[in-house]
Parts: C-alpha cells; sequence; structure tokens
C-alpha cells in the first residue's frame, strides 16, 4: 500500500464541502494534492478562499475529510480529531490562536494532555515546572506561570508553537503566522523556523505573501479554489510565475493616487479613552482629525486598541473620556443611528456577526440604515417592492451573486457577503468611512475595484479611515498613517511627503520607535 | 264496558311498562369533583359513598369527572353536564360551587342538583327549587380539633413540651379555612387553657413535600407540640418530619392514624361518604327535599372523631380520651357555640 | 427559645438547598458544554416520580434512586439528542421537555392509581442520618439529622469543584465553555462532553428530584408539580455561582435560606404568608441585579 | 411567502402527530377506544355550545400567542407572560369593580388599556434589567413572575376578594361590562372579534411596518441591527411592553368574556402562548391555527372525560408531545417532509 509512497507526507484527491448556515452547500476542496519531504519548509500558497486553511486542518485533525487518502510517514493516517494528529506528530499553529486566555501558558501548553497523579488530579506546579524545564530545553524564555491574556500577539503565537512541539510535534503546520505580526517579529518567527529545521523537522507554512515564501521556503504548493495547480521547488520558479500560479491571471495591484489639496476637519477625536470589559484601558487618550479628500490609515498589530478605537468612534462602545465631533458637533453620547445620519459609515472587520445577519434576506440586510427614511418608509409604513428594487440595483451594481434578493445572506459566500457591506455601506450620504478590512476574502479583481471606489470617494471629498492588516495596502492607499501601539498613536507619518516603508511602520508598531509630540501634530 | 278494561288494561300495561323502565334505568348521577381527586382524601370517600348509594339502589355506577386544576372550567363543565340531559342528577362540592350550582341550577330549571359541604348562602338566600344543599359544620371540625391540641399541649404525654403551641398548617389560603375552621380551631384549644397560641403556616403548594416538612420544622422549633394538618398530600412530609423531632400530629377529615401511630394522635372525621350515601339514596327514593338546605355537624354524627381507632385508645392517655367524649356530646347537645359568642 | 429556632433555620435552609445546589450543578455542566439544558424541573420531575414508583414496586429505595436518576438522564439524552441529530434549539427542546415531563407524570399516576397523587403507605422511606456529636451541640445541631442524599449534595457540590478546576476533565469542560474552537483544535470532543454533561445533568436532576419524592413516599402531579420551581431557582443560582462548583453552593445556601426565613416570618410574625411566598423568587432577582451591577460579569452562555 | 408556508406545514404536521398521538394513547388507556375517539375528536364540534366553548377557550391563548411571538422575535425570550396576565387582570379586574356605575363604552376600553400597560410594563422591567445590567431576560422574565403571582393571589384573598366566593377570587364587576354572546348558549364572545383585530393589526407590524422590521432585525441579530441604526435597546423595550400588554391583553378580554371576574388560580393562558408562539414560528397569522389546536386537545380531552373515560390530563400531554415533537426540526427534514431551499 504505502510503498510506494515515497514522500514523507503525501495527500491524494482530497476533497470537501462544508454546509454552511440554511444548508447550502460549499465546495472548499475539489481534489487537492499535496506532497512534503521531511526535513523541508514547504509553502502552500493561495488566495483567501482557496482551501489552504481547510486542507491543512484536515492533516491536523479538526476538520475531517470527504474523500482522498493521506499517507504520513509510509503509512496510511486515518485521524479522527485533532489530538490523534498530535499523537502521530503533526501539530498545527491556527491563524486564530487557539489559546484560552484566563488558562495560564502553562496550562495551555499542556491542554489536552493534563499529566495527573494516581487519584487523576492536576498538580498545577509540577506541570508549569515541567513546562518551563521544557522552555529551557527549547532555548525559549517565557514565564510558564503566566496568565496569556497578558502576553503580545507574538508571545502568544510562540505559546502555540511550542504546544505544538511540546505534544510532539514532527510536522509543524503554521497558518498564515505571520499576519498580525510586525516585520521585526516576523524575522525573529523565520530565525525559529530555520532552527526547527535544523532539528529535523518538518514545516508546513501557509501564506498568500510570495516575498515571505521566497525568504524561507523550500517547496511549494499552490492551490486555487480547491485545486493544486502548482507544485515544486521554490528554485525552479520565479516570482511572476508563482504570482501567476495564484491568481491564475495577472493582475496588477499598482494604483494611481494623486495627492489632494487638505480640505476641512470632517471629524476630529479628542482625548478619547476606550476600556474593554474587564477595565483594561484599551484606548488611551487619543486624539487626531480627519480631513476632507483624505485616506487616513490606522497601523499597528492586532489587539493594540485599533478595534476599540472604531468600535468608540462608530458608537458601538461607550468612550470611558474624551469627545468624538463631526464636523464640530458632539456625536460621543448618539446611537449609531445619529452616527450614520452625521454621515459615518462603517465596513466592520467581522462581516457575519457585525456586519451582516446571516438569518436575514438579501433585501432586509442593505437597507438597515435606511429603512426608516422615505422612500424606503412612509409614515412608518415600510414601502417593500421600492426596497426589493434598490436592493436588485445594488446586486446588479456589485455584482453580487445571490438568486434572488430574498434569499438568506447566510447562503452566500464570504467575498459575496462582503459586498453586500460594502455596497450597503457606499451606497449612501456619506461624509466619512471606516473601512476596517475592507479587502479581506475578495479575490484580486474584487480589490482592484474596492481600490479604485475608495480613491474614488477620497477624491470625490470624503474622508476614509483604513483599518487593515495588509501594509501593501496601507502603503498604497493612504495619505496619512497613524500608528497605534498599546492603546497609544506612536506616529503620525505623511505617506504623501515621502513613501513610507513598511519597515519603517513596523518599528512604530513594535513600540521601538515613538514620535515626539511635535511630530505627532503632523 | 270492553273499552273501559281495555284501557284499564292499557294503562296498567303503561304504568307498569313506564314503571319499569324507570326503575330500570333508574335515576342516574354524574359527580363533578371541583379539583383533582388525588390531592384530596375526602373526594375519595364521596366517590365511594356515591358508589355505595348506586350499588344499593341497583342503579348505574355514577359518572365521575375530574375538574382538574383549571376553576374556571368547573362551571362549564357543570353546565356540558347538564346539558346533555344523560344524568338525572349531578353532584359537586365545595364553597367554591356554590356559586356556580345555584347559576347553572337556574338554567337548567329540570335537572336536579346537590351541592355537599359548600356555602349555599354564599350564592343566593333563595334556594332553586331543584337544587338540594348540604352544609358541615366544619367549625365543630375546629373546635373538636382545637379541644384535642389544646389537651395534648397541656398533657403529659412523654413529647408535650411545656409550651402552650399548638399549630396548624394548610397547603393553601381559603376563605372558608380562615373565616370558620382556624378561629373554631383556636376556640377549641383556648377552651382548654386561654393562654394557648395558635401558630399557622401556609405551604403554598398542595404538592410541595419538603415544603410541608420544612415549615412543620419550624413550626417545632417555636414550641409547637402538636399541629393540625388540613388536607392536601403536602402536608404529608410534615407527618414525617414530626415523627423526627417527636411531636404530634392531628389529621383532619380522614383517619390517617394508620400511617403513623406514634405521631398521629388523633383524626378529626367528616363522615361524608355515609353522608353522601344518605343523600343519594334519599334522592334515589324521591325523599330529598330539594330547594332546601341542610347543616350537619356533630349533631347529626357526621362530623366526629377517631374515638373507636385502636391506636388512638392504647395512646392517648384515659383523661384525654373522657374529655374528648364529653366535649363531642357538648358539642352535639349544643352546649358549645364552636365560633363563640 | 432563640437556639432552637436558629437550629431549624440552619437545618431547613440546607434542605432547601439540596435540590436546587443538585439541580444548579447539572445545569452547570450542560452551561460549560455549550448546550444549556433548561428541562431541570421537568428531569427533577420525572425523577421524583419513578424514584418512588420503583420504591412501591421493589420495595428498595437505592433501586428507586437509580430509577430516578435513570429517568431524569433519559429524558437529558432525549434533549441532547433531538440539539444533536435534528438540528433542534437547545432552549425550545429544553421548554417541551418541561411540559412533558408535567404531562407524562401527570398522566401516568393517573393511569396507574387514578390519581395525579401517589401516596404510597407501605414502602421504605429516606432515613434521616444524625451526625454523633454535632447533633447535641446547640446551633450546629441543624447540620445534622438530613438525608443521605442532602449529604450527597455538599460532598457532590466538592467533588464537582475538584473535577472542574483539577482535573483534566475539568480543564476539557471549561475549555469549551471557554471557547469551543481551542477545544476543536486540541482534539477535544465537544459532542461527546455535552453527551457527558447531559449523564451529569441527569445524575444531578435525579437526585435532587429523589429527594423530593423518598423521603414521604409519595409522588404529587399536577400543572406545577413537586419541583415547585427549584429548577427555574436553580438557574438562578447558577447566574449567580457563575461557573465555580462552591460559589453555586454558597448561592444556593442563599436561596435555602430566603426560603427558610419565609418559613421563619410566617410563624414569627404576622406578615402574609402570601407575600412571603415571593421572598425566594424576589431575593433570587435582586441578588442577581446586584451581583451583575458589581461584578459586570457576562451573562450565562446562552444565547438569549 | 415561503416561510409563511413552510410554518403552516409546520402547523399541518403537529395537527397530524397530535391526532395520532390522541388515538393511540386513548386506544391504551380507554376501555371503549372506539366511542373514546369519537368523543375526543367530534366532541368539540358536535354541538354549538362545545363547538363555542372551544372557539372561546382559544381566544386568550390566540392573544398571548401573539405575545409570546413578539417578544420572541425580537430574541427577547419572555417567560413571564403567565404573570403579566396576572397582574395585568387583577388591575384591569380592580378598575373594572371601582368604575360599576359608569357607562360600558367608556369602562371597556379603559380597562383593556389599563390591562395592556401594567402586563406591559411588568415586562419591561426585564429589558430595562437586560439593558442595563446584561441580566438574562429569560430568568429575570422567570423570577418577576413568580413573584408576582402570590402578589396578586395575596389580593384576591385579602384586600380584593370576594368573601362570597369559596376561594380566591375578585368580587364581580357590573355584569353589564361583559361582552356580548356570539353563539349562546356557548361562552363565545366578542372578544372574538378583538382577538382577530389584534392578530390582524400586529401582521400587519411585522410584515409593513417599520416597528416590525426593526423587531425582526432586532431578534435575527441584535448587534447587526444596533449597527445598522436599529435603536435596539428601545426595540427590546417596545417589543417586551407589547409582550406583556399583550398577555394583560389576553388575560382581562377572558374575564370580561367569560369569567366577569379574576379567579385566583392560573389558568396556563400565559404558558401555553409560548408553545403556541414556537409552533406558530412567530408568525402571527399562524398563531391563530395553533391556538385553535392548542384549545382542540383541551376540549376534545374535556368532552372525552365528560361522555367517554377519557382523563383530563391527556390534554397536557397531547400538547407537550406536540410541541416537543416540533421542536426537532430537523426530524422533518430527516423525513422528507419539508426541504429547505438551498442556494450556494
Amino acid at each position: 500500500m504505502g510503498n510506494n509512497v515515497k514522500s514523507y507526507l503525501e495527500m491524494r484527491e482530497i476533497t470537501k464541502t462544508y454546509r454552511t448556515y440554511d444548508h447550502a452547500v460549499v465546495v472548499a476542496l475539489k481534489g487537492a494534492n499535496l506532497r512534503v519531504r521531511k526535513g523541508t519548509v514547504h509553502a502552500v500558497l493561495g488566495e483567501n478562499g482557496a482551501g489552504k486553511t481547510t486542507l491543512m486542518e484536515i492533516l491536523a485533525g479538526v476538520l475531517k475529510k470527504d474523500s482522498g487518502t493521506i499517507y504520513f510517514k509510509g503509512q496510511k493516517l486515518e485521524v479522527e480529531n485533532a489530538s490523534q494528529a498530535f499523537a502521530q506528530g503533526i501539530g498545527m499553529v491556527h491563524q486564530r490562536l487557539s489559546l484560552i486566555e484566563d488558562f495560564t501558558v502553562a496550562e495551555n501548553i499542556v491542554l489536552g494532555i493534563e499529566p495527573t497523579n494516581r487519584l487523576g488530579i492536576i498538580n498545577l506546579e509540577q506541570i508549569e515546572k515541567k513546562v518551563s524545564k521544557f522552555f529551557q530545553e527549547s532555548g525559549f524564555a517565557l514565564e510558564a506561570s503566566g496568565i496569556v491574556n497578558t502576553l503580545s500577539i507574538g508571545q502568544r503565537q510562540k505559546v502555540e508553537i511550542m504546544r505544538a512541539l511540546y505534544r510532539g510535534a514532527d510536522l509543524l503546520i503554521l497558518d498564515e503566522p505571520t499576519s498580525a505580526l510586525t516585520e521585526q517579529e516576523v524575522q525573529d518567527l523565520f530565525r525559529l523556523i530555520n532552527v526547527f529545521k535544523k532539528q529535523g523537522k518538518t514545516i508546513i507554512f501557509i501564506t498568500h505573501k510570495i516575498e515571505e515564501v521566497l525568504d524561507i521556503a523550500d517547496e511549494l504548493t499552490v492551490l486555487r479554489k480547491g485545486r493544486t495547480i502548482g507544485e515544486g521547488q521554490i528554485k525552479d520558479f520565479s516570482k511572476k510565475e508563482i504570482i501567476q500560479m495564484i491568481m491564475g491571471e495577472p493582475i496588477s495591484l499598482r494604483i494611481e493616487r494623486i495627492p489632494l489639496r487638505k480640505g476641512k476637519i470632517l471629524l476630529s477625536v479628542r482625548d478619547l479613552s476606550v476600556s474593554s470589559n474587564g477595565n483594561l484601558e484599551r484606548v488611551k487618550n487619543i486624539s487626531f482629525d480627519l480631513k476632507e479628500g483624505e485616506i487616513t490609515a490606522i497601523a499597528g498589530v492586532s489587539g493594540n486598541g485599533q478595534k476599540e478605537l472604531v468600535e468608540a468612534i462608530f458608537g458601538l462602545r461607550l468612550p470611558a473620556t474624551g469627545k468624538i465631533l463631526v464636523n464640530s458637533k458632539d456625536i460621543t453620547n448618539l446611537l449609531p443611528r445619529g452616527r450614520r445620519e452625521m454621515g459615518i459609515s462603517y465596513i466592520p472587520e467581522d462581516r457575519m456577526n457585525l456586519g451582516s445577519s446571516l438569518k436575514s434576506s438579501l433585501m432586509e440586510n442593505v437597507i438597515v440604515d435606511k429603512y426608516y427614511k422615505p422612500p424606503f418608509s412612509e409614515r412608518g409604513w415600510r414601502q417593500i417592492d421600492l426596497c426589493k428594487k434598490y436592493a436588485e440595483k445594488l446586486v446588479s451594481n456589485y455584482n453580487i451573486k445571490i438568486p434572488d434578493v430574498d434569499c438568506c445572506v447566510g447562503t452566500l459566500s464570504g467575498g459575496n457577503i462582503q459586498r453586500v457591506i460594502i455596497a450597503r455601506e457606499l451606497t449612501t450620504d456619506f461624509t466619512i468611512l471606516i473601512a476596517q478590512e475592507p479587502t479581506m476574502g475578495l479575490d484580486l479583481g474584487s480589490i482592484k475595484y474596492v481600490y479604485n471606489l475608495l480613491l474614488e470617494m477620497r477624491n470625490e471629498g470624503k474622508t476614509i479611515l483604513l483599518l487593515t492588516s495588509d501594509m501593501d495596502e496601507i502603503i498604497n492607499l493612504s495619505d496619512r498613517i497613524l500608528v497605534m501601539y498599546r492603546g497609544e498613536i506612536v506616529a503620525n507619518l505623511d505617506n504623501n511627503l515621502k513613501p513610507i516603508t513598511k519597515e519603517e511602520i513596523g518599528e512604530y508598531m513594535l513600540g521601538i520607535k515613538r514620535q515626539n509630540h511635535i511630530e505627532l501634530l503632523g | 264496558m270492553k273499552s273501559k278494561i281495555i284501557i284499564t288494561f292499557i294503562g296498567v300495561f303503561l304504568g307498569v311498562t313506564i314503571f319499569t323502565l324507570v326503575g330500570f334505568a333508574g335515576p342516574s348521577t354524574a359527580i363533578l369533583i371541583p379539583g383533582t381527586i388525588g390531592d384530596n382524601p375526602l373526594f375519595q370517600e364521596d366517590i365511594k359513598g356515591a358508589k355505595e348509594a348506586a350499588e344499593i339502589a341497583g342503579l348505574k355506577e355514577p359518572k365521575v369527572v375530574e375538574g382538574g386544576d383549571d376553576y374556571a372550567s368547573y362551571e362549564k363543565k357543570l353546565i356540558s353536564l347538564a346539558a346533555t340531559n344523560q344524568y338525572d342528577i349531578l353532584v359537586t362540592f365545595t364553597d367554591s360551587m356554590a356559586d356556580s350550582i345555584v347559576k347553572v341550577a337556574n338554567m337548567f330549571p329540570e335537572q336536579k342538583f346537590i351541592l355537599v359541604y359548600g356555602d349555599i348562602h354564599l350564592a343566593t338566600e333563595e334556594i332553586p327549587p331543584n337544587l338540594f344543599s348540604s352544609k358541615f359544620r366544619s367549625e365543630d371540625q375546629g373546635y373538636l380539633a382545637g379541644y384535642f391540641a389544646g389537651l395534648v399541649t397541656k398533657s403529659n404525654l412523654p413529647n408535650a413540651n411545656e409550651e402552650l403551641k399548638i399549630g396548624i398548617m394548610m397547603p393553601d389560603i381559603y376563605p372558608a379555612w380562615n373565616d370558620i375552621l382556624i378561629p373554631a380551631y383556636e376556640h377549641g384549644a383556648k377552651a382548654v387553657d386561654p393562654n394557648i397560641e395558635v401558630i399557622q403556616s401556609v405551604l403554598g403548594s398542595w404538592v410541595d413535600v419538603s415544603k410541608g416538612a420544612q415549615a412543620a420544622k419550624m413550626q417545632f422549633a417555636q414550641g409547637v407540640d402538636i399541629i393540625l394538618l388540613l388536607t392536601g398530600s403536602a402536608c404529608m412530609g410534615a407527618v414525617d418530619e414530626a415523627k423526627v423531632e417527636g411531636k404530634y400530629i392531628i389529621g383532619f377529615n380522614t383517619n390517617i392514624i394508620h400511617l403513623e401511630p406514634d405521631v398521629i394522635l388523633g383524626c378529626v372525621l367528616i363522615n361524608n361518604r355515609e353522608e353522601v350515601k344518605n343523600i343519594l339514596l334519599r334522592a334515589y327514593k324521591n325523599t330529598l327535599p330539594f330547594g332546601t338546605e341542610e347543616v350537619v355537624g356533630a349533631k347529626e354524627g357526621v362530623v366526629s372523631f377517631t374515638f373507636d381507632d385502636p391506636n388512638y385508645k392504647q395512646r392517648v392517655p384515659e383523661e384525654i380520651q373522657i374529655a374528648m367524649l364529653e366535649c363531642y356530646k357538648r358539642l352535639q347537645n349544643g352546649e358549645i357555640n364552636p365560633l363563640g359568642d | 427559645m432563640i437556639i432552637p429556632l436558629i437550629d431549624s433555620v440552619i437545618y431547613t435552609m440546607l434542605a432547601a438547598t439540596t435540590p436546587v445546589v443538585l439541580a444548579a450543578l447539572g445545569v452547570m455542566f450542560t452551561n460549560f458544554s455549550g448546550m444549556f439544558n433548561i428541562a431541570l424541573e421537568g428531569m427533577m420531575l420525572v425523577s421524583a416520580f419513578f424514584s418512588v414508583f420503583v420504591v412501591d414496586i421493589t420495595s428498595n429505595l437505592w433501586l428507586g434512586m437509580i430509577a430516578g436518576i435513570g429517568a431524569a438522564t433519559i429524558l437529558g439524552l432525549s434533549i441532547f439528542f433531538i440539539c444533536h441529530y435534528f438540528h433542534a434549539e437547545i432552549f425550545i427542546v429544553g421548554m417541551g421537555a418541561n411540559l412533558i415531563a408535567t404531562g407524562l407524570t401527570t398522566f401516568m399516576a393517573v393511569q396507574l392509581k387514578g390519581s395525579s397523587s401517589l401516596i404510597f403507605e407501605n414502602v421504605p422511606k429516606l432515613r434521616r442520618i444524625a451526625i454523633p456529636i454535632i447533633e447535641n451541640i446547640p446551633i450546629l445541631r441543624g447540620l445534622s439529622g438530613h438525608y443521605v442524599i442532602d449529604y450527597l449534595a455538599i460532598a457532590i457540590s466538592v467533588i464537582c469543584y475538584i473535577l472542574v478546576f483539577y482535573t483534566p476533565y475539568g480543564y476539557h469542560l471549561r475549555t469549551i465553555g471557554k471557547d469551543e474552537w481551542v477545544a476543536k483544535t486540541l482534539g477535544i470532543s465537544i459532542t461527546k462532553h455535552q453527551f457527558i454533561s447531559y449523564l451529569w445533568c441527569g445524575f444531578l436532576c435525579g437526585l435532587g428530584g429523589a429527594v423530593l419524592s423518598l423521603p414521604v413516599g409519595v409522588f404529587l402531579g399536577g400543572p406545577v408539580g413537586m419541583a415547585n420551581g427549584r429548577g427555574w431557582l436553580a438557574i438562578a443560582v447558577l447566574c449567580l455561582g457563575q461557573e465555580n462548583p462552591l460559589n453555586i453552593l454558597a448561592a444556593a445556601l442563599f436561596i435555602g435560606a430566603t426560603s427558610a426565613l419565609s418559613d421563619l416570618l410566617q410563624v414569627t410574625t404576622s406578615l402574609s404568608p402570601r407575600l412571603l411566598m415571593a421572598l425566594p423568587f424576589a431575593a433570587a432577582l435582586i441578588a442577581i441585579v446586584f451581583y451583575m451591577a458589581k461584578e459586570h460579569k457576562t451573562s450565562l452562555g446562552i444565547k438569549i | 411567502m415561503t416561510t409563511f408556508l413552510s410554518s403552516l406545514k409546520r402547523l399541518f404536521i403537529a395537527i397530524l402527530f397530535a391526532l395520532i398521538l390522541a388515538v393511540v394513547i386513548i386506544i391504551i388507556t380507554s376501555s371503549e377506544p372506539s366511542e373514546a375517539i369519537k368523543v375526543f375528536f367530534l366532541g368539540p364540534f358536535s354541538n354549538k355550545y362545545f363547538l363555542g366553548n372551544m372557539v372561546s377557550y382559544a381566544i386568550p391563548l390566540i392573544i398571548s400567542g401573539l405575545g409570546a411571538s413578539i417578544a420572541f422575535s425580537a430574541d427577547m425570550w419572555n417567560m413571564g407572560l403567565e404573570g403579566q396576565l396576572y397582574i395585568g387582570s387583577l388591575c384591569g379586574t380592580y378598575l373594572a369593580y371601582q368604575m360599576s356605575s359608569c357607562p360600558k363604552t367608556i369602562v371597556v376600553p379603559i380597562v383593556l388599556m389599563v390591562s395592556f400597560f401594567i402586563g406591559g410594563g411588568s415586562a419591561a422591567i426585564s429589558s430595562y434589567l437586560k439593558n442595563r445590567w446584561k441580566i438574562n431576560v429569560f430568568l429575570s422574565s422567570l423570577l418577576i413572575a413568580n413573584a408576582l403571582f402570590p402578589f396578586v393571589t395575596f389580593f384576591l384573598e385579602g384586600p380584593f376578594s370576594d368573601p362570597k366566593a369559596g376561594m380566591a377570587a375578585s368580587p364581580y364587576f357590573n355584569r353589564n361590562f361583559m361582552f356580548s354572546k356570539i353563539l349562546p348558549p356557548s361562552e363565545l364572545h366578542s372578544g372574538l372579534l378583538i382577538s382577530l383585530g389584534l392578530v390582524i393589526l400586529f401582521y400587519f407590524i411585522m410584515k409593513r411596518r417599520v416597528l416590525g422590521y426593526e423587531i425582526k432585525m432586532t431578534g435575527e441579530n441584535a448587534l447587526f441591527a444596533y449597527y445598522g441604526g436599529v435603536p435596539t435597546a428601545r426595540i427590546e423595550m417596545i417589543a417586551m411592553f407589547l409582550s406583556g400588554g399583550l398577555a394583560g391583553l389576553a388575560g382581562m378580554i377572558n374575564i370580561f368574556g367569560s369569567t366577569g371576574r379574576m379567579l385566583g388560580y392560573m389558568t396556563n393562558f400565559g404558558w401555553n402562548g409560548i408553545p403556541i408562539a414556537i409552533i406558530a414560528r412567530y408568525d402571527p397569522i399562524i398563531v391563530v391555527p395553533a391556538a385553535l389546536l392548542f384549545s382542540f386537545v383541551q376540549k376534545g380531552a374535556e368532552a372525552g372525560a365528560l361522555f367517554a373515560d377519557i382523563t383530563p390530563e391527556i390534554a397536557q400531554l397531547i400538547q407537550a408531545t406536540i410541541f416537543y415533537i416540533i421542536t426537532a426540526e430537523g426530524l422533518f427534514e430527516a423525513i422528507g417532509i419539508w426541504k429547505r431551499k438551498s442556494s450556494a
């Protein structure tokens, strides 16, 4: 059986379909293949939604495949759940970190394989000692008794890597490990990967960033729309070829952005502080202004208060102190409806829970910000036919794939849901747009379309506040970049004077550098 | 001449036929229980009495309809029963039905109605001619129980304490209990010793047995050494508690001494089985004075006490037994007004 | 005079606590596993019915207790299976289970004995167990003389505490409660834990139901039922105790104390007994308001 | 429209199950099954009296079912309908009693308004607690209701009781205030028109009015609705208020229609509104047949108890089983009775 398998790991003809909300079927993998040699760093590339994560989660036992076979170390591999995969030596670090925030590092490390005494009782001290010892042996400095929610994202990621190793992983799967890290942290991670490689471990590295692949990987596999498109040694491919494999057709993301004359101030934030649930001050005394005809990006490692800041601006979270002014009018105490009426529009990051209502129809989704205004309703009576026509217009304008506007949004794919949100938020009289990860999950053509749309809005004199984890997006689109670190703005950079580099932003993001007060005023 | 004979013959034949038909079909009875049978042993006794009456009269077994828990539906059920025309006599019970039965009796003047242990004067001054009402003097019961409790708490019985406190426990609040039974109980006890204090607990549930036990515990802690348990199975919890604490219980309506002879010293009885039987038998013989009310109590022997129970005779001191008999006699003779003056 | 009162308040408090704390611990397990069970009232009721019914047949208290636990577990598992295999909303199924428990027990009681209330005369009853020494000390005396299930309830609370905080099982359970995703990535089976938590809930509610009927050997049916709102109070207790079994025990003792207080005030004051009946529910609500206002804790893990 | 049809199908299945179950239970328990089945199924339709009583029993169920529907639509699990019904009826009855000398045309609307506002107000407390301290609506409404029962009963036993009633009940108010009977001699009263009017009103509110959209969006995803501009806190308050108000109305209309005073024990009209709303999938129109189904089972079992040997407990068992079965939506899917629309 497995005799003809020469690879360390081989996945053949893997298929997987999902059933989403409302039981719609989404095909994630349609016969994907993957071959990995021992002791290599193997990059799995592809666009968002290409099936990379699904393929790896099947390998790690988190998901069950519909069909296909997996050979690992020459044996046929059948895993029912993640702990069986761990037992086989397969460990995965997920993009969304899987740590319990209230538990200590040591508790998280041993979670699932807790050692106990004869009575089945856990001795926490012993575990901490054991974990500390393991950390020392691996040359890794972290307090085993620390609570996870006090750690930075980079540290948390390391905890997860350590967990995989602690559980004896020979094959380590890293799912987009760099997406939430700064440049410096990325370099750190790459050093670590090289160490593992030398120890003889095999690493599968999922990403959609080609530069990283060229930096660190030995081999690659490219997935597109659930199929394996190409595989081989890195050195056999040029960068251009790889991009072509990923994208299918070459599309340039270059966009023209002409600096505009600055207009009047539309939105200003004054001394804003925001606390999160646990009384932690997430945003500390922030002030800034947004002007007409300007795209302002907020950069920062996730978890440094950006989310809380925009939520406070949009009224989803009450600020502890400070004021938010739109056209010099105080909106601090308004509900989101009031803020929308003041001209704020918001594309949130969480499109499944916040940005859309999966149980509701598309029509109901797109009129949520204007249902009460004429002509959508007259004297309290809804004008349903008119609303339907409006929704149909958006469906065709934004190329949303849906049978009819009465269908549940939950039946749509992620990219289509994002289009629904963008369609709703941009088809309204706004002057201020807060766009949080606006291109996440979109294909390249759509990304380009959104970029052009955003620039068009800006050129019309609107102001856009952009929050994204994609550094290229920030550098390409924004006129001004604010960097947040631990709830404070540590840099105010003008992208129009001289082009800013990723490394420069990264230093601010990590808190290595910090601008003084005069520089911060811009 | 011939025709006269024929007419007489036919007349006799018809008469005999009608008589036999009536005799054969007999008056049929339906009983509406305002509540659930299980909660209340009284209702079970009533049904037994009615069945016995039917048996004696050689009639079909009476139809029993359980009202259930929806109080608002009793009246409708009574109307339904009357509207069917299938039953000659409809029997129902308690004060809470007084209003409904008067109303329905006026609606169906051809139908005969009987209300047992309900005060018809709650509903009307003028009793409809097709309605007979029999009321129990529950004050007699209360007085007897109170007198007994007073004697016990003052006695030298091993578990009777110094304190002059007696208890009463009820599953729920009822106007008839509040207005008649409890005052009579108090009077009975005060007739023994004016310093006796009555402590009452209401469970608020007919079915929550542990609540009954806990409420009893509180009473005993207050110094109560004997509790009268009004109907309701929830009070059964108190029997158990009394056994553990070493206290006494008085049963109500039915003889439950056999359940825990050490704890349940006596029970005030209502001989409702006999009473229902008698009423129905009179009704079957057409001797029941419809349109009137009867009040029965100790005097008629309907309210009594467990004088003859072997456990009672064995466990209760003789002087108390004598005093109780004395009290019962005075009640029967009308020498005592159980509700005071 | 005062001391026996205190004794009996303590005693009553503990006795009133038992069914509530057992049910609350049961629902705690289901809350951890993400399938919040509201059918506590129903599970206690079927247990109360079947335990005393089996005792009547077999004259064996232990068999009765097992039957009660079994009945409650079967009802719990039916909820679990309907939710798991038929994608039903747990909350609605739980309400259905409550209704069906009331209907079924009353119906069966009537079919078996012709009455919704079963009073068995010659059945063995749960006996009280006095603790030597303690039973003679004033004030502490209230701790003695309880049924075996009462003592078990305290022991179970402590065992649950150890189970939840010091065993792998507890770690897994808490992991699922905090983040199902983490459990999934670590190979902790959520379905298995949901199943086990329903076994727990069945066991605990079964005990809680048995303690209602076995000491007196009666089962009383009807629309409210013997559980008489204890299952709902258990949910309030869980809200107060959150995920710590000892806190749950403390919260249940508080509810038990209000119940004891309500009984005490009935016999010592002239306050309306009717109004005093509202006390445990009102106290639970007020406690929750104060607790939530102070702690700003998030509410239960149910999406309601 | 499709959801309406699938709700209707669901109801149809419920009826089917109810009938099958009833037959099975009767065959098991009755000594004369054929007679008992006949009485159970045809009893409620056998004459004007029974038919009228069945419809009359459905009137408060329709209204409380509507009340439950509107709260559940907003994802507010109002478990206190019975308590709201109670307190609303008490205040309404008291007012009707006090206003005995006023003309009917003034008293009835005022009393209904008061019941509505009191019931609604006691429900709105829960939504306030939720907005202020994130206290579970399910839990708080339940606890408030449980605390209200003894409170209301206290008044019916003491300060506002009829000593002649022989139980906890309020005195009768002026008989002239009672609703006119539609189908004498049965109980059926003109409250039916009010309840159907409310159904139509709430149909329009839920399907055509802005408020209905707001309630629906709040129920389907409150966070999204808030973000989109729906004042969710206010909508939740309104939904709870309307829900409790309808519960209060249900009680008071039943009093005006059939009893003429308030009785101090549970009618279960509030509780039964919950399964009715869920069976109807919160659709105001389907609440009517769902309530009729509940009423039919109840009255069928009562007829069975009167004319055959069925025990009345059977009704509760059948109602509970219908509800239990209906909860397992996937069951219908598994046996292929209704297909979900799917689109990729």
